[in-house]
């Protein structure tokens, strides 16, 4: 075969790197109210386009419009707006304590507070998330005390976890959030499992998984589509789409695929991108999945397109791989802001409202934070003892470790 | 009583798991309809319904990624990996969450799940159905491992590990499933109804997870086996006419250490057998223990009889297998050192 | 929520078990022709509809019809039905020697021959297969000698791979046939690799991974698809779905899916169905893909909709999970008897000729078998030796092993 | 000599490589344009093209099959674990595979690749950024397993491996990255560049696989330690002031068992150590077979110093990490016993 060139290995790389001028012109954003909402017991073939396109309620205005608007009361929307500002103060704080010392690690939630906050309001008491270690909004809005939360950040003696897991690697059954694994992926095909349960002891309660654009990549994943197809799981499966895997563009993960909510296509799984940065829209298709799932119409793949504003985490800089003003470019805002904007424009908000909201929700960090340094941080004050680093490897504890305990002087 | 082979002793636990308690759900590849490749789950689906032991898409990451969750939910799953030889793709399933899942949540959530495979050779199965990989298993703080060697034994271990609120890793011996398999591999093999282990009462029972068992007394010397080695060493005992003490571990972890010392306390010698490869098996556990706590008393090193360094070959299964003339010579090496 | 019912696992389940009527009534066959061939170029968004359908060439005449007819010579038509005429022969004598124990272990491929005879005919010299166990006829009809595989599938004396793996699992560098793994789906993501390489190296080779419809849930299918699409790695990834995995029926592995096919379009990857019992068909799509990769235009996915007429295996007996007469009533019909019934359409073959090839395929099955039997088969004549379990663990045997083989006494 | 960190010399190791050799490759989560969350492949994206040195997905069973496919093709992958808490998911890949191609080929295809990682804690990463699985690689035949203690050495050592036919497990050692970290973790760190070990030549060397070093000459025990542990034991050495004799195993596997023996042959006493947890943790297979082969000259039991059997804890990381003063206690015990 004369005629055949040599090959060549085709290595995506994102259109902008440090130093370039970010340009976001190639994502593709369509007009809010645009995407009509299907009837929720709708043929998954008959939807296939809405995993190409974008869900989106807020318009540049502020005002929500098109089929997937209206599902909130004035009251649900303030609260959505508080717990994301809740959020992102807790986030501001935690981050300044592990710069401080007073922990060892901590990972933000900046510009994606809508994902997780918003979620949270379409599910059930008794309903599970397997999250990832950035869906921290489901705990703040679902009412779990920041001062656990931070208990757990600073390992401290009242650590519910008593000092054995990372920072932020909470844990509630009580609040359906299913201890995090430092593990990526793991936990979708697990949501899988627990919504199979509710359905093999015709329970009513359903399960969401979690999972980041770069760990779809991840086998989980792909079991996680599997046993949710075959076995029509009562499950929502959340992929957050924030542009960036640690220091990895989401071309890596993505491939030649237009988008990760096409991934669901092939297993006849009804998929869904919505506008990440939009708490109404989150909110509407997440309830939409949510009531799929309860009426044992099974599972729903979700794909949030949002970005990841902050460092990858405590242990990150971002400025070396990617534009620094890259997240001012985002095309889809900011969720604090539209959010804000949104009530103001019904009339529910104003910016003094606003302010007095922002020094109210940051008093109300700190004030958890004080309770929180009482029991102790990381390097100093009350820690969890090493006994508790013995216990709980098995329910009863074996001979071996009640040696090496001994051995421990303990 | 009644006789049963070890498969259907296996399948009667699981029967009756499922008949006490709704939250015990099975299942794996071919385990629904068909039953499972060994037979060992044939008729739950027929008795217990198809949600509660059913057909699993070949993945075996999904299999106890499900069962997990389920677990987390409240149910107790007891799911078959067709072969040991296919765990690897739950691995980090296994290792990574069922093992740290208590530990991580600090008990909110538990994980009570048993994961099934047959294991070991001696089929021709070649390199990819004859694995021993307890090894692998042991050494993962929060599992349980368990290796039955009798129909008896198997049916108790199973209900009790069905019933352990941690995870148990349930390894079954494929070349026992239906007769007590000595290693003299040219002999014709007694089934299951012929030995006196193969009596197993019809309902509910378990075997302590954690304790081991003489399986035959001695003086000479101390046998540490587990699985289908247990009747290998029993023929090397035979065979050579040295009196061996031979204990059947049962569960590797958490090890009986007091059976095994107080026994190496008495006969001052001690021979360890397992078929899995020698480096890094679990044999190097059990030396590494018995030396520490038996060091005045050992009059002799210790000796592994193991599978070999390689890969489980097929034609040359026979020189692999760690049958009863190998067995033999290290007894009486170690009777001699 | 009072309104809500219990939910209810789904179980996918055959329409047919032993004693029930074989019914493919639903399988949806489309008319040989009616599928177009698009250019190797084209964009895959355009034809995603071929992941649904099904390209078939030989109609129930024995007409080469539509499109994608027409790219194999008069010989080479003859030269595929040897091929698969011998792949069945070689089966049927294998399958009897196992039974006469002079091996441990058997699969045939009944039903299945076009998928890998047809195949091989597309792929050039150096071009490299990763296989599963039902692949043989890449071998055949690549010339590689059948005593060869018959040494391998008897562990005897003249076994090139010593006794080491199981009856089968054949390797061969020299013919294209990457080491068969018993464990499921592995060799998928190697293809890739294998790929991927080839380009790095601005080769002109190009790689072929093969599945089973069962083992496309294995995780290692997904990677395979992630790092294909990523990279536009030159190869084409094959499934080969015959309906059952073991005693599971595909619907199990496929769920909810219309088609293995479609897994590829979440990914980008341009995904075709093809009728896997039409040896024209066969090759015209493996050409088809071979010629993109090779044009440096990426992965292409294939499912081959066959039927697995045979036991899964010599340990197997598929009357305990499927109807009996289940293969007579599979529509796409018998591949060595379609393509026989197109030679003779088109006057070069008649039922003589073919009860004379018949004769002397078998014949030359026959040869090969006495002639490896000369050298042992597993449980009599010349072995491989316990020195040749003790090499090739490594390049060079390290001390422990040598001390391990010294104690052997070999 | 230049002074290098040990992430200079394992990035200068390839480095030195891919100049060599047009087939070695590196790929892995973020070590492309990044050049990897510990900067190990920092630089050689620009220095050899991103067809050489690229992201991948995040799929560590993807990194590892895709190397594989490549080396069948003929390529040298080197490729990147982000931490060693995270090759589960390629462990199928590993053990069933990667470890068997050349066996069950019969040496028609090979697997010529380098699955680094590193390992090990001391940084507060909690229980998935800390563990040391070493033992779930020795127990796989076709491995090779490495260690390197010190830039020199592992800059050397990863070349060999790089080098090497066969598949090679690396696993470095994170918490020495920067410096001999000796588990005093309440005293500043040394950096490498005061460090002797940290002299590094510039160009091509290599440190044979399979050769264990001393470290320190001594005779009143063996200390057999590798990575991050060697300088642990020195630092009890010295703060006891037991004239021990502290071997550097490097390889794990293939072990070099002569060195050891005739370092144990000498001292009479052995003490074994290593971050991992002590069930069915590499120290076993150490203790076995110094029993077997020194058995006659041992005065006192072989004893473990170890990680606990629990996963790796945040808050109590001194508690469970073996530092000096455990492995100090061990030493004074083992030299009373
Ligand atoms: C199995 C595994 N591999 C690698 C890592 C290291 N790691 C931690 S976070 C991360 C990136 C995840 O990106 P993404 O899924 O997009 O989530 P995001 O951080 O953007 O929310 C990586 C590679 C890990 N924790 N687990
Ligand atoms: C990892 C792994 N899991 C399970 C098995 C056992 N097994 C062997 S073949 C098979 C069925 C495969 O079905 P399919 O992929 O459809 O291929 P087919 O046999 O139909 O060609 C199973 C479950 C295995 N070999 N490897
Ligand atoms: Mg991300
Ligand atoms: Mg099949």
């Amino acid at each position: 075969m004369p005629d055949v060139q040599p090959l060549q290995l085709h290595v995506p790389e994102p259109e902008v790197r440090p130093g370039d001028q970010p340009d976001f012109s190639n994502v593709k954003i369509p007009q809010a109210g645009s995407v009509e909402r299907p009837p929720v017991d709708v043929d998954p073939k008959e939807i296939r386009d809405l995993a190409y396109s974008i869900i989106r309620v807020l318009n540049r205005k502020g005002e929500a419009v098109g089929s997937w608007a209206g599902s909130l009361s004035d009251e649900a929307l303030r609260d959505g707006l508080k717990d994301m500002m809740t959020l992102r103060a807790f986030d501001a704080r935690m981050q300044t304590a592990q710069r401080q010392g007073k922990t060892s690690f901590y990972m933000q939630h900046m510009g994606e507070e809508a994902v997780s906050c918003a979620f949270r309001k379409a599910m059930e008491p008794g309903d599970m998330n397997f999250p990832t270690y950035r869906q921290a909004g489901l705990l703040i809005a679902g009412g779990y005390p920041m001062v656990e939360m931070m208990n757990q950040i600073y390992s401290n003696e009242a650590d519910p976890l008593k000092g054995r897991q990372l920072p932020i690697m909470y844990s509630s059954k009580e609040h359906g959030f299913f201890s995090i694994s430092g593990n990526l992926g793991t936990q979708f095909i697990q949501a899988v499992g627990w919504a199979m349960a509710s359905a093999i002891k015709n329970d009513t309660k359903i399960a969401a998984g979690w999972i980041g654009d770069g760990s779809t990549a991840e086998s989980d994943f792909h079991a996680a589509l599997v046993f949710a197809s075959t076995y029509r799981a009562p499950v929502v499966l959340n992929i957050v789409n924030n542009q960036w895997a640690i220091s990895t563009f989401q071309g890596i993960a993505r491939g030649g695929s237009g988008t990760f909510a096409a991934r669901g296509l092939g297993f006849g799984i009804p998929s869904l991108r919505v506008d990440g940065n939009d708490y109404l829209a989150v909110h509407a298709v997440a309830k939409w999945a949510a009531e799929r799932a309860r009426r044992n119409l099974g599972p729903t793949l979700i794909e949030y397109v949002t970005y990841r504003v902050g460092a990858h985490s405590t242990s990150d800089d971002p400025s070396a791989y990617r534009a620094k003003t890259e997240s001012d470019a985002w095309p889809l805002g900011d969720p604090v802001i539209r959010l804000k904007n949104h009530l103001i424009v019904k009339g529910l908000w104003s910016d003094d409202r606003h302010k007095q909201a922002e020094a109210e929700v940051l008093d109300g960090v700190i004030q958890a934070q004080k309770e929180a340094e009482k029991h102790g941080t990381l390097h100093s004050g009350g820690k969890p003892s090493t006994r508790d680093m013995f216990e709980g490897v098995y329910e009863t504890m074996p001979p071996h470790l009640r040696r090496q305990r001994q051995e421990a002087g303990v | 009583m009644p006789r049963m082979t070890m498969i259907e002793a296996i399948r009667s636990a699981m029967d009756v798991s499922m008949g006490r308690d709704d939250d015990v759900v099975v299942f794996g590849e071919d385990v629904g309809y068909f039953g499972g490749v060994f037979r060992c789950t044939a008729g739950l689906q027929q008795k217990y319904g198809k949600t509660r032991c059913f057909d699993a898409p070949i993945s075996e990451l999904g299999i106890v990624g499900a069962a997990i969750g389920m677990a987390a939910y409240g149910l107790k799953p007891c799911v078959e990996v067709q072969f040991a030889d296919y765990v690897y793709p739950a691995y980090d399933q296994i290792v990574s969450e069922a093992a740290r899942i208590r530990y991580r949540s600090n008990g909110g959530f538990t994980c009570p799940i048993v994961v099934r495979m047959p294991t070991g050779g001696g089929i021709f199965g070649g390199q990819t159905h004859s694995q021993s990989p307890e090894a692998l298993f042991t050494h993962v703080s929060g599992l349980k491992v368990v290796v039955p060697s009798n129909p008896h034994d198997a049916k108790g271990l199973l209900i009790a590990a069905i019933e352990d609120p941690d995870p148990v890793i349930f390894l079954e011996p494929k070349r026992l499933y239906n007769g007590p398999f000595d290693g003299h591999h040219d002999k014709p093999v007694t089934p299951w109804s012929k030995h006196p282990l193969g009596e197993v009462p019809d309902g509910h029972y378990t075997v302590p997870l954690g304790k081991a068992e003489l399986r035959r007394e001695g003086s000479a010397l101390t046998v540490l086996a587990y699985g289908t080695m247990t009747f290998v060493a029993e023929a090397a005992a035979a065979d050579t006419g040295i009196d061996a003490e031979i204990i059947d571990l049962k569960t590797l972890l958490p090890l009986d250490l007091d059976t095994i010392t107080a026994s190496v306390k008495k006969t001052g010698r001690c021979v360890v057998v397992h078929e899995a490869t020698l480096t890094s098996g679990f044999g190097a556990e059990l030396a590494a223990l018995v030396q520490k706590h038996c060091f005045y008393s050992l009059e002799a090193p210790i000796t592994r009889v193991t599978g070999w360094d390689t890969p489980y070959p097929h034609a040359q299964e026979w020189d692999y297998f760690p049958g009863p003339a190998r067995v033999g010579r290290a007894l009486r090496e170690t009777m001699e050192a």
